[in-house]
């Protein structure tokens, strides 16, 4: 276990120099983006004496470097600075979009997870059947259609032509537990079929890498059963891949749903930054990116933890 | 009871006995289970249920029919290696291998095969289908199917352009890495995490608004996304060629990474290369998509089957399936795709199933 | 012997097709067998024999990608190729148990060995889980492995290689089969492990009158366990006898040769005297670790031009490391290794071209040391390029060369890939590609180990007469005593990183020995039937429980 | 004011009278103030007049425009949100009326001095904050200054820049002092950033609590996402029906069009002209098509080549076929343009200039007059600018095509158009919101210094007269001088416009609306949530 914990400081070490270099990369990439932000926040409608007013106002006719590093030291010291355009601390600002796309992507997270291992067993007890082809087809299908598109379906066949469910997601903090559920159904179920047909394959392929191992064939000359052989023998061992892939799904979850966010209209992390880049919103932009990749390396860091935790040689030393 | 419906189940049960008659086993439970499921369907859905099933089965018939002719055809007109591994490809892959072929052919004879131009407006706004337009007009009155074969050069063009350059990039870090360890490695590693963890879609928007939406900038910003999927598969494939005693026996000879890299590492990690390219085409193809979504994809009035989309997505609110033809084209190619990129990864897994 | 009146398994003609470039293709021609109760029957045979194949379609069962095409197996009165696939897993586990070559792979890493070993009897309802485990308990003690109520509860991994063949062993008995298959069961295992193993499955084959097909390709071997042995070539039977006489008086050539193999000897080379006389590698005091983990401590030996000095040790003594260090894979953390007098670099990136086209080396697992994407000509031919900047029809016809010194015909392997050879052709490529660079030393890294006796008795006088044509040196890491009989001038037996002995072969095989050399050399088996009978008399059964823990 | 105007002025007010629009007092003031005597205007009040509209029920709103990044600084008011959120939650001393006359907010009245450089306003003394404060000209004068002065950082600081003093007198009376002549003030008083705020002693305003004299008070909300508010009972005008009013930000169009198909919105403030004609079908949504002020514009810039000579620049105008781009891109929901930005919705339109049709031949004859046949041009949109911006762009460059000329179409990124293409590529497509007189709409980006000249055009004449007919307060002298003006940019100006987009807004059948909708903002001038109501 001492192993277990020096390869997690190690890594979070790591993934702070990764969040440092993030954080730069970010800073110059906002920093080059055509047009600034006293011209973004005053629109089309601004002349030029009011921009440069603003600018003054908002410190940018300092030179970029020092900028960076007067925010830079503020974040070191848990200060994230204030949001340039709406002045509202950085905290106030993506607080309560992280914790509604945090409830999402668990929602989307909570359904997917065991769908996508249930029926990857499934499929790789009942491989190269029609069953399996069917599967087949029909996870490459969803993961090929844009999930906007896939938003509309839904939205469409069960909100429009059902009314299942509403058709926008907007939550309240004063909704009971089981109206948020229902509220925010469609875009978690748009989740739900974007990452499944990923981690079901995956857990299909990792199933089957193993099936030609000698412990299998071993279970198989004891008599198993062939489901329990693959939910005994293989699975146990397959969980490995199967935890990354889950991880990486996980982390799209939170990071990569700008587009459904925009067609349900449910105010996450995601919408935040694509307005805080329309506006240059510096602060906000580097807050979320550096959740996003935080949350992409804490994730990362969990798969290579469970993959640990998961394999009896390095769980159980000699 | 009409006349299809006593032919629908004579040939059903007919074909049921002869399977059974002639112990074809998959085939008779296939049929039987069919006529059951018939017999319940008819019930609840009526004849028209009925005809869904035969059309579905016309359909998959057809469409196996397609692919077995097809493969035969491409056994008889390759070269004798070649056909030897033809002859393994199931139906699915020669499935996919057909929709890739039709794919191939439309996009290089896009001008000859289209009626109309790719921006020529020929009708009203959303005209329905009639014999010059195959498949109606779309929101400017420009030919969706001709727009729909000119889209298939574009979008797959792009797609396959942007996933080839991100495969050099990936492939060649990771080959590089692999090869070079230590802190070399380990850069290569940080870095790849770095842009990993950057969303894809937020980390297209700032580079996209930064060097504009010209076709090579969405090229190498796609490429640039994909990249670090690439090397790390290939970090992780090339790593387990690395430790192999033939490497081994050419370092000691004293060979120079380069050759180590094009000559005894690339050729043996390639197999597992091919197969993450078919799902990192899908990938690429719905970022560029999902850039549509918000204004940065590829310019008009080029036809790109994802901005087909986006633009007509709000139709499918009204039960209209117009902007079910380009996604449907988008669907059908990743599907082939993937068919095809199964089998090659089974026949390179040495995973024998029978 | 046993009485022989009841058949328990009666094959006849049976006939096993594989699926290979996109066809069936028969790989078993209609073999007969007949096994009665509490009988053991060795099959013995080469790789692709299928002998294994044979075993495992005695339990109605077929790998992946093959299937038993014609004949008949009865198995006490069941016709196993027409007996549905449920019935047949009803069998397996509890009429028929299986043991398979490599218990370390073969269980499954997930989950406690006792928990294993319990699945079948609990499957079948013939024992509550905690009657199993006291059950398992009892075999375990049986077998001789030590702390028998507690080994059971541990990982796969946490135990070693020979007391998890004997817990596989234990497992196969868990439900009291009538019939047990060991596949290659000692295979696998270091000569001292060996006799561990052999010793508990005979016992309890006996104890509970278990009959057991025993598969091997070790003739020695099987002379300890099987009362009748059927020799096997290319799935058709050469030969079958009961174990004495087929000893004794082997019908067939084929069978003949097999028994013949053991007998390559060439004499033995003196070390060259004088003042002029420096080895080709001097190691000297040389230490290495891995990580924290020392795994070299103060090795040290010579090797002078034209001899052959053998390394030999179990696994984990330290031989390949060695190895490693002379090529420079692995600086050594202490001394320093001469070539010609002259001090190498610890490197090998810090070599000279010239000092490394010296040293050569061939490798185990020709499988792993051939570039399955390159063609022979190109395998071959790079070095000579690489080193003498050989082109054209110059490179071409020395190719053809180093081909026939190998003895593989130009015309036929030039353009060949890997994977279209057999083992043995590999391997020979494997030597011309370090005969290629011209060296002086060649390190032979234990070449003959994967390789059937017949095959591997080719590439050992291959090996030597290469060394009598150029003069080389070979540094020879086996574990194969019989190798070190055979081809070496100096022995070096290593043991957990250390040097214990060393010295010309003849006086290493010749007592008074350091005890381990002792103990590596006492197990090898031999071909006499009560070989390990009078060893594990003469040693006790206290003995083996510390060889054990060797 | 002239006695037509004023007449005028009752004929619309008869009319609004008649179909509900206002309410009898409200009538009866207006009258007064267009120099009727209150009797006379009892007379006239019709008792055809709609019954008092049902109070009561939430009314939930989706808006097409909303940013996370929004705040309540009436200065950097910029998406829909916050200007309907400002006509809600806030008021202006003027506003504009359903007929489009300019009617009283927190102004009762206001009267000019002879030259139009000083305006007076007479506040309502009926006004109070949400907190409770009473409304004087101390909030006024500092919610005017908040977009005035060296340090404001307002993007309404240029249309106050020509205020050189703003006084009061007594506690309802606000004196603004003008460096020249200005008819339109009253009028720029409606400007949706001029909204009025709480002042704080140092003469600065409060705007970051939200609070204003509006109808509506916010309870809770989140930029970009959503505002719940509840009626203030304070209000000082007529309206106000519904109990509570929740603002929603719906960007997305299918969101937002499915959402009132759903019900789960009410209103919503834009639709998909793509899909208008299906949403149309539902018997359960009614569409509201109304003619706008706001315009597409395609500047060339006139500085440079080829658009600084006028024949390349009328070719260009002939070469487009805007009955076929108003049928594809808006249809139908817009007025076709003919070059000059004045609108019909705004005062002083001048009738009967020619309108000028597609005539690819006459293009190419000027084309080769110019010496420039072939021409080969890029226009730069982007999807923001309007819904179908780059096809209407795809669609042009096809119908030039007839007239020799290669359009590429170029689509730039959404974000940072306006600071990037706009005002810097030579051809490109914009997107102007509605402005309420053709003064402010010329002076803004038609006269030859100011900084959104768009297509950098300089013409004499044209600017000598925008200048003479701001200080003109005889009506008939000012229309002819904007018919001038408007040949001028017809002919020589360096501005296409296609057409004048409508706003197409629809709202649940549920929700009862005026006849006559205000053109100022989408739903009713942004005042939906006052001036609707439910049904039943």
């Amino acid at each position: 276990m001492g192993d277990i914990l020096q390869l997690v400081l190690k890594r979070l070490g790591l993934g702070l120099v990764t969040l440092l270099v993030v954080s730069i990369l970010i800073f110059f990439a906002v920093e080059l983006l055509p047009g600034d932000i006293a011209q973004a926040v005053l629109g089309q409608g601004a002349t030029p004496e009011t921009v440069a007013a603003l600018r003054d106002k908002l410190g940018l006719d300092q030179p970029a470097i020092f900028r960076y590093f007067q925010w830079l030291g503020g974040a070191l010291t848990g200060d994230f600075g204030v949001s340039l355009v709406s002045g509202v601390s950085v905290g106030d600002a993506i607080g309560e979009r992280f914790v509604n796309t945090l409830f999402l992507a668990t929602y989307a997270a909570v359904i997917a997870v065991p769908i996508s291992i249930i029926l990857g067993v499934i499929v790789a007890l009942l491989r190269n059947t029609l069953f399996d082809r069917v599967a087949n087809v029909a996870t490459l299908t969803s993961i090929s259609s844009p999930e906007f598109f896939l938003g509309y379906i839904l939205i469409l066949y069960l909100a429009v032509k059902t009314q299942y469910f509403p058709a926008i997601a907007s939550i309240s903090p004063d909704m009971t537990f089981g109206e948020l559920l229902h509220r925010t159904f469609l875009p978690a179920l748009t989740l739900v079929l974007v990452v499944t047909a990923h981690m079901m394959r995956m857990t299909r392929a990792a199933i089957i890498n193993l099936l030609a191992s000698p412990y299998i064939e071993m279970a198989r000359l004891k008599g198993v059963p062939p489901w329990k052989i693959i939910v005994k023998h293989a699975l146990p061992n397959a969980w490995a891949p199967i935890i990354n892939v889950v991880a990486l799904n996980l982390a799209y979850l939170i990071t990569g749903v700008v587009l459904v966010e925009v067609v349900f209209v449910y105010p996450g992390i995601g919408q935040l930054l694509v307005d805080a880049v329309a506006k240059r919103d510096f602060p906000i932009v580097q807050a979320c990116c550096l959740i996003f990749a935080a949350t992409f390396i804490l994730l990362n860091l969990a798969a290579d933890v469970g993959a640990i935790l998961t394999n009896p040689r390095l769980r159980h030393p000699k | 009871m009409s006349t299809f419906v006593i032919a629908y189940y004579a040939l059903l049960i007919g074909g049921s006995c002869l399977a059974a008659y002639f112990k074809k086993r998959e085939l008779f439970l296939l049929i039987f289970s069919l006529t059951l499921v018939s017999f319940v369907m008819g019930i609840i859905g009526g004849v028209g249920a009925l005809r869904f099933v035969t059309i579905a089965a016309g359909i998959l018939a057809l469409a196996a029919g397609t692919s077995y002719a097809f493969r035969e055809f491409l056994i008889i007109i390759a070269p004798e290696g070649v056909a030897k591994e033809l002859r393994t490809a199931p139906l699915t892959a020669a499935f996919g291998m057909f929709v890739i072929f039709t794919y191939a052919i439309a996009g290089i004879f896009a001008p000859v095969i289209a009626p109309f131009g790719e921006a020529e407006v020929i009708s009203s706004a959303f005209a329905p289908a009639d014999e010059n337009m195959l498949l109606g007009a779309d929101q400017l009155g420009r030919d969706m199917f001709s727009r729909i074969i000119y889209g298939a050069r574009n979008s797959v063009g792009l797609a396959l352009i942007a996933t080839t350059l991100a495969f050099v990039m990936g492939a060649f870090a990771g080959l590089l890495a692999a090869t070079k360890g230590g802190w070399f490695d380990q850069f290569m590693g940080r870095f790849a995490d770095v842009i990993m963890s950057v969303p894809s879609l937020i980390f297209a928007l700032l580079m996209l608004s930064i060097f504009g939406t010209n076709l090579a900038v969405i090229v190498v910003v796609v490429a640039v996304i994909y990249s670090p999927r690439v090397f790390r598969l290939t970090r992780a494939v090339a790593g387990n060629v690395v430790v192999m005693d033939y490497i081994e026996a050419a370092k000691l000879r004293g060979e120079g990474t380069w050759y180590l890299i094009r000559k005894e590492i690339l050729p043996n990690s390639t197999a597992p290369l091919i197969a993450e390219f078919g799902l990192e085409f899908c990938f690429v193809f719905l970022l560029i998509a999902g850039l549509s979504f918000l204004g940065l994809g590829i310019q008009p009035p080029t036809a790109d089957w994802g901005s087909m989309v986006r633009e007509n997505a709000t139709l499918i609110s009204f039960g209209e399936l117009t902007p079910l033809i380009p996604a449907a084209a988008i669907a059908l190619l990743t599907v082939a795709v993937n068919f095809v990129v199964d089998w090659m990864l089974f026949r390179s897994s040495g995973l024998k199933e029978v | 012997m046993v009485p022989k009146k009841d058949v328990l398994l009666e094959i006849k003609d049976l006939r096993i097709e594989g699926y290979s470039d996109e066809k069936w293709v028969e790989i078993v021609h209609g073999v007969d067998l007949t096994l009665h109760k509490g009988e053991v029957l060795g099959l013995i045979g080469e790789s692709g024999a299928g002998k294994s194949t044979i075993g495992l379609a005695s339990m109605g069962f077929a790998r992946d990608g093959c299937r038993i095409s014609g004949g008949s197996i009865e198995f006490d009165g069941m016709e196993l190729t027409t007996t549905p696939e449920s019935a047949l897993r009803a069998l397996r586990g509890s009429r028929i148990a299986y043991v398979a070559q490599s218990a370390a792979a073969s269980f499954n890493p997930s989950h406690k060995i006792i928990d294993q070993h319990t699945e079948a009897p609990i499957q079948y309802r013939i024992q509550k889980r905690v009657e199993a485990q006291e059950d398992a308990m009892q075999l375990y003690e049986r077998l001789r492995l030590p702390n028998p109520d507690e080994i059971g509860f541990r990982y796969p991994h946490q135990v070693s290689g020979g007391q998890l063949q004997r817990a596989m062993t234990a497992m196969a008995m868990a439900c009291r089969p009538d019939l047990i298959i060991f596949d290659e069961p000692t295979t696998a295992l270091d000569v001292t492990t060996q006799i561990e193993v052999l010793a508990a499955i005979r016992d309890i084959v006996d104890q509970f009158n278990t009959a057991a097909i025993y598969i091997t390709h070790d003739l020695a071997v099987v002379a300890q366990m099987a009362d009748t042995i059927k020799v096997l070539l290319k799935g058709e039977e050469v030969e079958e006898a009961p174990t004495a006489q087929m000893l004794d008086s082997p019908k067939e050539d084929y069978t003949k040769s097999l028994w013949a193999v053991r007998s390559f000897k060439r004499p033995q080379k003196q070390r060259p005297t004088g003042a002029d006389a420096i080895p080709i590698i001097s190691v000297q005091g040389i230490d290495a670790a891995y990580g924290k983990t020392k795994v070299l401590d103060d090795v040290s030996f010579d090797i002078y031009p034209g001899m052959t000095v053998a390394v030999v040790g179990e696994s984990g003594s330290g031989k390949s490391t060695t190895a490693r260090c002379i090529t420079g894979l692995l600086p050594p953390t202490k001394g320093q290794i001469l070539f010609n007098g002259e001090a190498l670099p610890p490197r090998y990136q810090d070599r000279s071209k010239e000092q490394l086209r010296q040293a050569q080396m061939i490798y185990q697992m020709a499988d792993t040391a051939l570039n399955p994407k390159i063609r022979i000509c190109d395998i071959i031919g790079r070095p000579a390029q690489f080193y003498s900047g050989l082109h054209g029809t110059a490179l071409k016809s020395r190719v053809d060369e180093l081909l026939d010194l190998i003895e593989l015909d130009p015309a036929k392997f030039y353009n060949r890939y890997p994977p279209e050879l057999s083992g043995g052709q590999k391997q020979r490529v494997g030597i011309a590609r370090a005969l290629a660079a011209d060296p002086k030393f060649i390190i032979c890294d234990e070449v003959t180990s994967a390789l059937d006796q017949l095959v591997a008795e080719g590439i050992l006088k291959l090996l030597d007469r290469l060394q009598q044509e150029f003069n080389l040196a070979y540094m020879f890491i086996t574990h194969d005593l019989a190798t070190v009989r055979s081809i070496a001038d100096e022995v070096v037996v290593m043991q957990r990183g250390k040097v214990v002995e060393q010295g010309p072969k003849d006086e290493m095989f010749t007592p008074p020995h350091h005890p381990y050399t002792d103990l590596l050399l006492s197990s090898v088996p031999e071909m006499d039937p009560n070989w390990l009978t009078t060893l594990l008399d003469e040693r006790g059964t206290d003995a083996i429980g510390e060889a054990a823990n060797v | 004011m002239t006695k037509s105007k004023d007449q005028d002025m009752i004929n619309r007010l008869e009319s609004a009278a008649r179909t509900g629009g206002i309410t009898k007092r409200e009538f009866i003031r207006y009258s007064v103030l267009a120099g009727l005597t209150a009797s006379t205007a009892t007379g006239l009040w019709s008792t055809k007049a709609k019954a008092q509209p049902k109070t009561g029920g939430t009314f939930r709103w989706g808006l097409h425009d909303g940013n996370t990044s929004d705040s309540h600084d009436p200065g950097t008011y910029l998406t829909r949100q916050m200007i309907f959120m400002a006509h809600t939650h806030r008021s202006f001393l003027t506003m504009i009326m359903g007929d489009g006359s300019l009617g009283p907010d927190l102004a009762d009245s206001w009267e000019a001095s002879a030259d139009a450089s000083e305006w007076t306003f007479k506040l309502t003394e009926n006004a109070s904050f949400h907190s409770g404060k009473k409304l004087t000209a101390d909030d006024v004068i500092a919610s005017l200054n908040h977009h005035r002065g060296d340090a404001s950082t307002s993007a309404a600081k240029a249309l106050l820049a020509g205020v050189t003093d703003i006084k009061k007198d007594g506690d309802y009376t606000v004196v603004v002092s003008l460096s020249g002549g200005n008819a339109d003030f009253p009028w720029l008083m409606t400007d949706y950033h001029l909204c009025i705020c709480p002042a704080k002693d140092d003469g600065t305003i409060d705007w970051e609590s939200g609070d204003g004299t509006g109808p509506y008070k916010i309870d809770s909300g989140e930029f970009g996402v959503q505002f719940n508010l509840s009626r203030h009972d304070g209000w000082h005008r007529e309206g106000a029906y519904f109990d509570k009013v929740e603002v929603i930000v719906l960007n997305d169009p299918n969101a937002r069009q499915t959402a009132l198909m759903t019900g789960d919105v009410d209103a919503v403030s834009l639709i998909e002209l793509k899909t208008m004609g299906l949403l149309q079908r539902n018997p359960n949504i009614k569409i509201h098509n109304i003619p706008s002020a706001g315009a597409i514009t395609m500047p060339m810039h006139c500085n440079a080549a080829p658009f600084d000579n006028v024949d390349v620049r009328n070719a260009l105008k002939l070469a487009m076929n805007r009955d076929e781009i108003i049928e594809k891109i808006a249809f139908g929901a817009a007025t076709k343009g003919n070059d000059f930005h004045h609108s019909p919705a705004q005062p002083y339109w001048p009738d009967g200039i020619p309108q000028r049709e597609y005539d690819p031949d006459q293009a190419k004859s000027l084309l080769k007059k110019a010496g420039a046949e072939g021409l080969t041009i890029n226009l730069s949109t982007a999807d923001s600018v309007y819904a179908g911006a780059v096809d209407m762009a795809v669609l042009y460059a096809e119908q030039a095509k007839a007239a020799g000329i290669n359009i590429n179409v170029v689509r730039e990124p959404n974000d940072g158009y306006y600071s990037d293409v706009w005002l810097k590529k030579p051809f490109c497509l914009v997107s102007w919101g509605a402005r309420p007189t053709p003064d402010v709409m010329y002076t803004l980006a038609y006269k030859d210094d100011a900084a959104w000249n768009e297509s950098f055009w300089q013409n004499e004449q044209f600017n000598k007269l925008l200048l003479q007919a701001k200080a003109e307060l005889d009506d008939a002298k000012r229309a002819d001088m904007y018919r001038e003006m408007a040949i001028l940019a017809k002919d020589d100006g360096g501005t296409i416009i296609p057409f004048f987009n409508n706003f197409v807004y629809a709202n649940s059948t549920k929700v009862g609306t005026p006849d006559q909708l205000a053109a100022s903002w989408e739903n009713d001038g942004a005042r939906a949530a006052s001036r609707w109501w439910f049904e039943s």
